[in-house]
């Protein structure tokens, strides 16, 4: 093993803390605390962990709807439930949610409301570092839906063309909403896109933590190198679409079974072979649960944006020219 | 009489005219076994079969512009976007392509295609899920509008696009899709370009359509307390718009009030002012009045609401028209 | 004083403002050494290089969203649509991605880039290489909406676009682009938001803006000798809209015609029609009119002509104001 | 040879009936009596007429706006030109010009004046036949420009999940306006893309029309049989991008050497071997001519639109609900 036990106890807790972040969520919904579309990951914490382990200091990343086991391994716990209750105390001041989230200091690119166009966002965010002789990649994230929308070819098509510091991800889930891959393109990996821009592009098995890091790793060194590249991860959606969605259009039988594959199951059998003992998991699963608790009770008592803030046209212009409300 | 959600009657409009017309087919993201996200198509997959009933991928131009060519085709394509938000990807689709063929042929051929599309605020669902998506079109020849306000229009006026032979913008709202409403049993039709006169009154006309005749109607009724005896229109399409209706109203009570859910820059409200101040002008005994939203994108969550027109917004401006400062 | 095209005009704004910041940069179709459709990039690749002027594929979508990402990163991208019309596809980028990512950032972001297109029917290109498509984006909030009528003001506004920290639509005009007029030695800007009275006048106002504005003048002269004293405000900016400019005249004259290039319905007539008939409504003697192109698509060639608003319908319609039938 | 010499003889008519009515077009450009923007096919003729060749008598094409080398083979010579002239006798009574002509007894849907929205839209009308039991194909054509456009994606995915009878035809003739195809895509052939949605591709020679026809044919074959497809012809443009362009950003050798492969004295040289005389091409091109000739001269005398016709809401709406002009 390539890993220390204690390098693999800090991806478990990762895996944990995005698994629980989102049941927390679901604990809240139910309670009717939260509002909004929530899209969950839970399934897909290996495919985000392990992303957001192979970023440099200056590397950039563009998440998903999906992303909160990600987000909540990038982020400040706190002024990320913030946001996702909508409270003025968020990332943006709670008008982004996970929709539009976005953080300037912690190199976050904005979530996008319109699948795909966040690609080519991305691609000229990624140009703009370039030219300013930064050391930096920005990571790309779009489900396996997304990947038939127009931007994400025209998006690829100039990375490759110009030569563009930019990795595409594709977390494959399986769905786009109540539509599997299988209905939504004919080739069996996106990651053969690439080929149509002269790329490079690989399918890898997006459960596996430390096989997405590593990809990643090599992928973001190329994509230095001015080889922009596809990364595919194949993983599976847990939940509905959303939360609330019954699922009616699913195959209990085949869900069950590709549930079967749980990045954490693995985590902690690969720990346990290396010695740790279920004791030492169980502290960091309770840990975890306080820092999630704790970032809720914060979050929940912190204040809604006032009209004034909601009607700021500050926030709507940087050069205000007396715009007006009404 | 029978009572069905603005969802169901949707439903009920498009297997009607698919049950009548073999041409009439759905598209969509989610239409297929889901039966759209707010259960517009539920069913009709299971009764139509995958020919009539598909999902497309995310691809909104690419399903949109497949329309226009099954459309000219013969076909009577539904397309259905997921929500009104996401059409700006088909907007070329909508406005350029679909609404320009027939003339840019020379008349020859004709694009039979209803595009149906839930729009509007009321989920906290932030800046690219909630908005009201009219107005982006109204400057394109060769396109329909249609904004129904409640199931029964709904219906009716969903079998008429969808037998039109030209494009129609068909917008749903979210907020009113759960909501219930008389539909009378059997088939009817209503014809686009006819106004609902929703309440009657003499002293102020308010013009508003979908959600915004909810509101208008809150606010008729307490000023109806105070003395002030407000008529409400629904003009229900925007293109072909109803100016008789409008006259009749404009001619009656001399002032008048356009509520919009889009921001107030650039919405409707400025095509009916100006149709009305260029036409019934020496009818007017006071300004006309647009309440639109704030003019800045929505922002996520209930904060929303500080943006929207409401019942106390439209009272007070009623009230500031019947006694100008 | 010295004389530019306009096309000239926009070159040496972009010249001056990428000599002084070397974050601005231009992208497009056939920008590089083409240098535009129009010459409007004519040199600039030589001048600046390949990092700072450079083609783009035939994907408007996709290059409009890196202007949006590169703006995001602190670069000033100006993105050309080779013809306006092509912002169908951009129309995400242009109205929904760009205008919308400082609010929905909470006021962290910014995206100053300007987009640049020139629109306009005169080459009879027909329905779909013809278009004015300014009203398709007056609903977006957060968007900034320029439309100069001659190379002075291009160049003026142009640098403040640039300059700007939110997305400018900059639209230049077809057929205005090869025309002569005076621009100044040396640097100036014109704010956006500030209309130019074109022609002082005491009976009619005629609101005008980029082509329609010489139709306008044409008339005023012809009316002129018949006694009738017009007055043209060319708003240039639509976003922000100079009120006050528009007040004073109204104030004055009591009566309004607007007249725009893209079809009546749903143009933007619509807006300033009833921004004045809200705030303005006791100055007014007459209906405010609008003149706009017929409601069709356009057709190829020279034919086009039948459906545009011209010298002889101005005049028609400000001798109607002036003696009400 | 497989061919006949009359069968080569008339392809030799086709070549030359394309090439010379595009210089008629110059010709009366030159003179000021032609008007709109004109981009010739001139030096692409193979590409075109082969397509024109393979398709069936059910078969519809998708044409471009360079493709008069085609129609000419495929519409009416007088209303076409008279269309060309913007005249009441033409194929759309004078509203479309090469920017839009269709026709529906031709089987020729419009060109698109936005690039790329051809391409999902044809994608329907062939579903629309295919559900109609038409035993019919669509040949889309498309330039090597346009395939950068995302709804040439969009509406690729969709033909290849949806087993629609089409053929992509990519008519690559190395430019789009300024821009070669090297600064549009970093791929060498364009046929590559129908990897990227499970359909096969091929790229071949553009300047030989037999072998043009005899690919499509095959590529229809397999398009009716449910397996939609990509072909590439690689050909050259010889002209600016239209009628006008200066061409200052084109390098002049190599345009010179690029021209030196003339479809037109390929099939020359092929018909001298096969034994035809100066004399018989000569002929051919006369009689070619006088077609032309005649042609422009009707389309010439033709009227233009009256402002009725122009302003005919029936040709606005199909179903007129009382629409207003103004
Ligand atoms: C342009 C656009 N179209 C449709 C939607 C609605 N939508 C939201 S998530 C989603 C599914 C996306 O699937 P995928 O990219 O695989 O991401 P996943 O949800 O599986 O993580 C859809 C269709 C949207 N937000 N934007
Ligand atoms: C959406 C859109 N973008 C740009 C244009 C302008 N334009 C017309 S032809 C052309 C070049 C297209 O290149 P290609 O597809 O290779 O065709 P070619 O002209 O070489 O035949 C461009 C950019 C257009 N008509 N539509
Ligand atoms: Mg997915
Ligand atoms: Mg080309």
């Amino acid at each position: 093993m390539k890993y220390s036990k204690n390098e693999l106890l800090k991806f478990y807790e990762q895996l944990v803390l995005g698994r629980k972040y989102e049941e927390k969520i679901i604990t809240f919904l139910g309670k009717g605390k939260l509002q909004g579309f929530f899209h969950l990951g839970i399934g897909q914490e290996a495919a985000q962990v392990g992303v957001v382990n192979a970023l440099g200091p200056n590397d950039y990343l563009v998440p998903t709807h999906r992303f909160h086991p990600g987000l909540v391994n990038k982020l400040d716990i706190k002024k990320l439930t913030a946001e996702l209750f909508g409270k003025s105390s968020g990332y943006n001041r709670g008008k982004a949610f996970t929709f539009h989230i976005s953080s300037k200091e912690d190199r976050l690119l904005p979530v996008n409301g319109m699948l795909g166009a966040g690609i080519p966002e991305a691609v000229g965010y990624a140009w703009a570092l370039k030219q300013d002789n930064q050391d930096s990649v920005v990571v790309c994230v779009l489900g396996d839906g997304t990947a038939s929308e127009g931007n994400v070819h025209e998006g690829m098509n100039i990375a490759a063309l110009l030569n563009v510091p930019i990795v595409f991800y594709i977390e494959n889930n399986g769905w786009a909403i109540s539509c599997p891959t299988d209905e939504q393109t004919k080739i069996e990996n996106l990651s053969t896109r690439a080929l149509a821009y002269g790329m490079t592009g690989e399918t890898i098995d997006g459960n596996d933590v430390i096989k997405v890091k590593e990809t990643l790793e090599r992928a973001i060194a190329k994509a230095k190198n001015g080889e922009p590249n596809i990364v595919e991860a194949k993983t599976y959606r847990w939940r509905g679409h959303f939360e609330g969605d019954p699922g009616f259009y699913r195959d209990d039988e085949k869900h069950k079974a590709a549930m079967k594959d749980d990045c954490i199951k693995r985590m902690e059998n690969l720990l346990i072979e290396q010695g740790a003992s279920a004791k030492e998991l169980a502290e960091i699963a309770d840990k975890v649960q306080l820092l999630i608790d704790d970032a809720f009770d914060y979050a929940e008592k912190e204040p809604l944006p006032t009209p004034e803030d909601i009607l700021d046209l500050d926030q709507v212009y940087a050069t205000n020219l007396g715009g007006e409300l009404l | 009489m029978r009572q069905l959600t603005f969802s169901q009657a949707v439903l009920e409009a498009q297997m009607e005219e698919m049950e009548k017309d073999q041409h009439v087919f759905i598209i969509g993201e989610d239409v297929a076994k889901m039966g759209s996200a707010f259960g517009q198509c539920a069913g009709l997959y299971d009764r139509f079969g995958p020919n009539r009933v598909f999902n497309m991928p995310v691809a909104e131009s690419g399903y949109a512009n497949f329309g226009v060519g099954a459309a000219m085709a013969g076909k009577r394509p539904i397309v259905e976007m997921q929500f009104a938000d996401f059409i700006v990807y088909a907007f070329d689709a909508v406005g350029n392509q679909g609404p320009k063929q027939r003339y840019m042929s020379g008349g020859e051929l004709s694009v039979p295609m209803t595009i149906r599309a839930p729009q509007g605020a009321g989920f906290g669902a932030a800046a690219q899920h909630s908005q009201c998506v009219e107005a982006w079109f109204m400057n394109f020849p060769g396109l329909k509008i249609v904004m129904p306000s409640n199931p029964h229009d709904a219906k009716g006026l969903l079998k008429t696009a969808i037998q039109d032979n030209d494009p129609v913008l068909f917008l749903e709202h979210k907020q009113l899709l759960g909501m219930k409403g008389d539909v009378p049993e059997g088939e009817y039709t209503i014809p686009l370009g006819q106004a609902s006169v929703v309440r009657e009154g003499k002293d102020v006309t308010i013009i508003a359509l979908q959600a915004m005749v909810y509101p208008a109607l809150e606010a008729a009724t307490e000023l109806a307390d105070e003395g002030i005896d407000v008529e409400i229109i629904d003009p229900r399409s925007l293109i072909p718009l109803d100016k008789k209706t409008l006259a009749q109203s404009v001619k009656k009570t001399g002032r008048v009030i356009i509520v919009h859910e889009a921001p107030k820059r650039g919405g409707f409200g400025g095509e009916i002012s100006a149709v009305i101040s260029e036409e019934f002008f020496p009818h007017l005994k006071a300004p006309i009045k647009r309440l639109g939203a704030a003019n800045i994108p929505l922002p996520f969550g209930m904060p929303e609401q500080y943006c929207l027109p409401n019942k106390v917004l439209i009272t007070e401006c009623v009230k500031e028209l019947m006694n100008p400062k």
